[in-house]
């Protein structure tokens, strides 16, 4: 069993109302010096045996086509060690 | 280095990349004869985008021109305003008017479907707001390939999610709409929407930069480097090394934002602190500048600098060109400025004073200190180019005709003719639509009398009176294809029945004409027997066009869709508690057919 | 009575929210989120939307308006208080209220007519309806599944403290099917449906809901 | 300027019907191997300075009352290396 983590965030020339709505927040909650906010999104999958360079192409592959929509984000892969 | 007006004075045979951004030689030749020069890039680039097939109506304005002679009153009262305004507004008794306009945003919303979907509803609920008007309800036209064609499943659901999501967050009724399948429209869905807004009379407000010394103010979200893929190339020329960071060509809507919008510019209006206005839409401040200084007397002054920037890499024709959503222009009083900016404060929304109305007749924009655009502002909104594109009617439409409907096998006795039937129900076109309006809320402002599954929407306008418009939006592209004239016609008339049937009397008319490439003379003309269609019989029923939108291209390859002119028609009904609903209602009731 | 309505940044059912107050025969005074004033109203709705685009999690960003710490503290005296949907889930943010909303199970936003039941009326929104009603309301969420532990779940049957339940489908993964819970004093209600929308003939899905307007009247005469 | 990542994990006790919608449509992809997912967010927040303790011990807070709900979710902080 290994754990494999796919981050998916907005890229960066793309708006990100989301991130936007976080920052907007901070200073009413008392928090400054923070610059700037973006929010995308953190998958865990969890894959059968080792993760080997096939099961991490694989995985790449599910990012590219399900889990991130290319034309707005971008997505990097990663074996989780502690998993 | 910064191409300002002075060096394009000096340098005039400067290369510059006019066909990338899509100007024929003789259009820019034009350009040069306007300006006495050659066009400083930023120049350039609010040419070329005001110039557009989009924004210009290049090739449709000598078909649209004869909506003009069509009495531009309704059967209860006069109209407002009319087309050439960013929507029709018609009265409708009691000191309410009413304004709405249907507008198409089909290739974003091939690219990506959601964000495309969701900014076609954002786009034209400002036009709506810019006319000094509450949104009210927005409805949402839509057309796909076949239901299990792969593109299909892959826009489908995008699409009906971003109608859904921009228009549920900004809290307006989905109040009707139309899903159409046919093969046509594989890799070009079409994505129509629709908004309408009440406003009392003295609320009206007209996009136009009047009085020298007024203030110019840009409100709403900052400027990033949405959907200007295509003018990078103008501005990597000023860039010395490198060239800009690669530029997103779709925009990404934020409807919390465009909510706040609204709420705040009702109350600017309210406050009466708000002499001109105009949204920001395809062109963005391009569009914002050159038409609020054409409409107005005198000319306008910005700065470009002040423009508050999401991307601080922008060079002045991408700000020029940006299509960042959620954004307005306001003309001001000096001394309204104060209370104005205290409004937008109260809502969150920035807003910035970015420069002021001017007696020079001339369209002005600096950045850093310099000067980069010099020109007439009509000759960028109003005087581009006119197309008298070649039309004919294709050989191919006799056969076409001549393939009638009486050929088609009949089903003969009891069980087929059951068998018929089921296979209609099952249809994609005729089955039940609520996998789609389950996703959008018909309920929010708890005015909404009629929506699914009825044939028009409608709204109540006064709690205390009763008083209600009703809208509804049709077209059966296969009937345009067979005749485009009758075809148009029948959409029309279609519309006109379902605001009638619910009860309300028909008033006006909004249409959205998407057809393929003007290029090709059998697509013209469609398009031009579909105008002569609408006027005639708009005349015929007497009822004015108010507004609408035109697109074209819309074709995968060199196969153009299903001319589809989408007709909408909006209604009033005196007393919404008399409005009919669709269906039987109890057992026991006649059943009367009416007509032929 | 006076019942204060709350508008936030993307409120959307609060002028709503205000008509089924005057329907319910209150008067509706408007409170603004970024004020410490609740001026003196007798009762509060924090009505459904999109406060802050629900971008981050739905009410994460209003429970800290200023308002919000006057009703927190008018709740803990007894204040009745009722949130719609996002008021709900302003509420759950707040810790008024146990558990959370979670995306619905289906993924979609959903706006369809409910049925429910009326499962305690002994809370101030809810005494004018008989326990056990079942009435049809407007429902419309994206993210209405309603989740807490097990022994939270377990605590709030026990206590009595579901106050609705769907009926038929559930519309979205609630767990238990429960459409609204009340707090252990009874006075906070949370309601996913939308009762605002169900108070007129004309609009919405009929007149099911007005009994959370009008159930004030019936507790202050008990 | 230093860039701090707070992940939020919906608790694995929860409901997660992102992850499972997700977790469902890989084997229609083609994708096999995959024994469970999970769908949660991440922030990246620019900071002003360094990423002092005191500056994570304040992002920590952040994550703690705005970025996630401990009702349903954890939540990690730590400073990404390459910002
Ligand atoms: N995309 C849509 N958005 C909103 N409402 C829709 C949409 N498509 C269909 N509807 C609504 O669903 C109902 C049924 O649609 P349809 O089957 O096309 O009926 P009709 O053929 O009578 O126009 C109508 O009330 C229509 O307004």
């Amino acid at each position: 069993m290994a754990r494999v983590v796919v981050d998916v965030m907005p890229k960066p020339e793309i708006l990100d109302p989301q991130g936007k709505a976080v920052h907007g927040a901070l200073p009413r909650l008392g928090f400054t010096g923070v610059t700037d906010v973006r929010q995308g999104k953190r998958f865990e999958l969890e894959v059968e045996g080792e993760a080997s360079e096939d099961v991490l192409a694989s995985v790449r592959e599910m990012a590219e086509t399900l889990l991130s929509n290319p034309v707005i984000e971008n997505y990097s892969v990663r074996v989780e060690d502690d998993a | 280095m910064l191409d300002t007006v002075s060096h394009a004075a000096q340098d005039a045979d400067h290369e510059q990349p006019w066909a990338e951004l899509g100007l024929k030689s003789d259009e820019y030749a034009r350009i040069r004869e306007i300006l006495g020069r050659r066009p400083t890039s930023s120049e350039l680039a609010m040419y070329s985008v005001m110039w557009s097939e989009h924004c210009s109506y290049k090739s449709s304005k000598v078909h649209l021109k004869q909506f003009g002679e069509i009495p531009q009153e309704t059967p209860v009262g006069k109209m407002l305003a009319g087309i050439g305004e960013n929507a029709g507004v018609i009265d409708i008794g009691q000191g309410y008017a009413v304004t709405f306009k249907i507008e198409s945003h089909n290739h974003p919303s091939y690219v990506e479907p959601y964000q495309g979907a969701a900014t076609g509803v954002g786009g034209i609920v400002r036009d709506i707001l810019a006319m000094g008007a509450r949104p009210v309800a927005v409805m949402d036209p839509l057309r796909f390939g076949p239901l299990d064609a792969d593109d299909t499943h892959r826009v489908l659901p995008g699409i009906v999610a971003g109608v859904g999501g921009y228009g549920n967050c900004l809290g307006l009724p989905n109040i009707g709409g139309e899903a159409v399948f046919d093969e046509s429209y594989v890799g070009n869905p079409l994505v129509n929407a629709l908004c309408v807004g009440v406003l009392r009379h003295e609320d009206l407000h007209l996009a136009k930069a009047a009085g020298t010394g007024n203030r110019v103010i840009l409100y709403g979200a900052r400027t990033g480097g949405d959907g200007i893929g295509g003018v990078s190339v103008l501005a990597s020329e000023t860039f010395d090394e490198g060239g800009p960071a690669k530029r997103p060509s779709v925009q990404v809507g934020d409807p919390f934002m465009e909510k706040l919008l609204i709420e705040c510019t009702l109350e600017l209006f309210a406050a009466g602190v708000v002499t001109g206005i105009q949204d920001l839409g395809g062109a963005g401040l391009s569009c914002a500048t050159s038409e609020l200084a054409s409409a107005g007397d005198g000319g306008m002054h910005v700065d470009l600098d002040l423009v508050p920037l999401r991307d601080s890499t922008l060079a002045p024709e991408e700000i020029l060109m940006s299509e960042s959503q959620e954004r307005m222009m306001a003309v001001v009083e000096p001394a309204d400025v104060a209370r104005f900016l205290e409004i937008c404060a109260k809502w969150d929304v920035e807003a910035t004073d970015i420069g002021e109305v001017t007696d020079t007749g001339r369209l002005q924009i600096d950045w850093h200190g310099e000067q980069v655009v010099d020109v007439p502002p009509r000759s960028v909104a109003h005087d581009g180019p006119t197309y008298h594109r070649p039309f004919e009617r294709p050989e191919s439409q006799d056969a076409l005709q001549a393939d009638r409907a009486e050929d088609l096998p009949r089903p003969s006795g009891g069980d087929e003719l059951r068998a018929t039937l089921l296979r209609l129900l099952a249809s994609p076109n005729l089955c039940d639509k609520s996998w789609i309006t389950d996703q959008y809320d018909r309920y929010v402002r708890g005015n909404t009398v009629l929506a699914q599954p009825s044939d028009s929407g409608m709204v109540r306008v006064d709690e205390e009176t009763n008083l209600g418009v009703a809208v509804a939006t049709d077209c059966n592209g296969r009937f345009a294809r067979l005749d485009p004239y009758a075809g148009a016609q029948l959409a029309l008339v279609e519309s006109y029945r379902n605001v009638a049937t619910g009860g309300a009397r028909p008033l006006a008319v909004s249409d959205c004409l998407n057809f393929g490439s003007p290029e090709d003379p059998a697509v013209m003309w469609q398009f031009a027997e579909a105008c002569r269609g609408l006027k005639d019989a708009c005349v015929e029923l007497g009822i004015p066009v108010t507004g609408g939108n035109v697109s074209l291209y819309n074709q995968t390859g060199t196969t153009a869709i299903l001319p589809t002119p989408v007709v909408a028609v909006l209604g009033v009904i005196e007393d919404v508690t008399r409005r009919t609903p669709t269906g039987f209602r109890e057992a026991g009731h006649e059943i009367v057919l009416l007509g032929e | 009575m006076r019942v204060g309505v709350v508008t936030f940044p993307g409120s959307l059912d609060d002028a709503d929210a205000q008509r089924a107050v005057r329907i319910g025969g209150h008067d509706a005074v408007p409170l603004w989120h970024g004020d410490h004033d609740l001026r003196q109203v007798d009762a509060v709705v924090l009505p459904g939307g999109f406060s802050y685009g629900d971008y981050l999690r739905c009410g994460a960003i209003s429970r800290f308006s200023p308002v919000m710490a006057e009703v927190v503290e008018a709740a803990g005296r007894g204040l009745p208080v009722l949130g719609i949907c996002n008021g709900f889930q302003i509420l759950c943010e707040s810790h008024l209220l146990p558990g959370a909303l979670i995306r619905n199970d289906h993924r979609k936003f959903v706006c369809r007519d409910q049925r429910l039941r009326i499962e305690n009326n002994r809370t101030p929104w809810t005494s004018s309806y008989a326990e056990g009603a079942e009435i049809t309301i407007v429902l419309k969420n994206g993210e209405g599944g309603y989740v807490a532990d097990q022994p939270t779940l377990d605590r709030l049957e026990g206590e009595g403290r579901v106050v609705a339940r769907y009926l038929d489908d559930n519309p979205n993964g609630s767990l238990r099917d429960i459409a609204g819970v009340t707090n252990e004093r009874g006075n906070v209600v949370g309601l996913m449906p939308h009762p605002e929308h169900a108070v007129e003939e004309l609009t919405g899905s009929g007149v099911d809901g007005l009994g959370f307007f009008t159930s004030l009247v019936v507790d202050a005469f008990a």
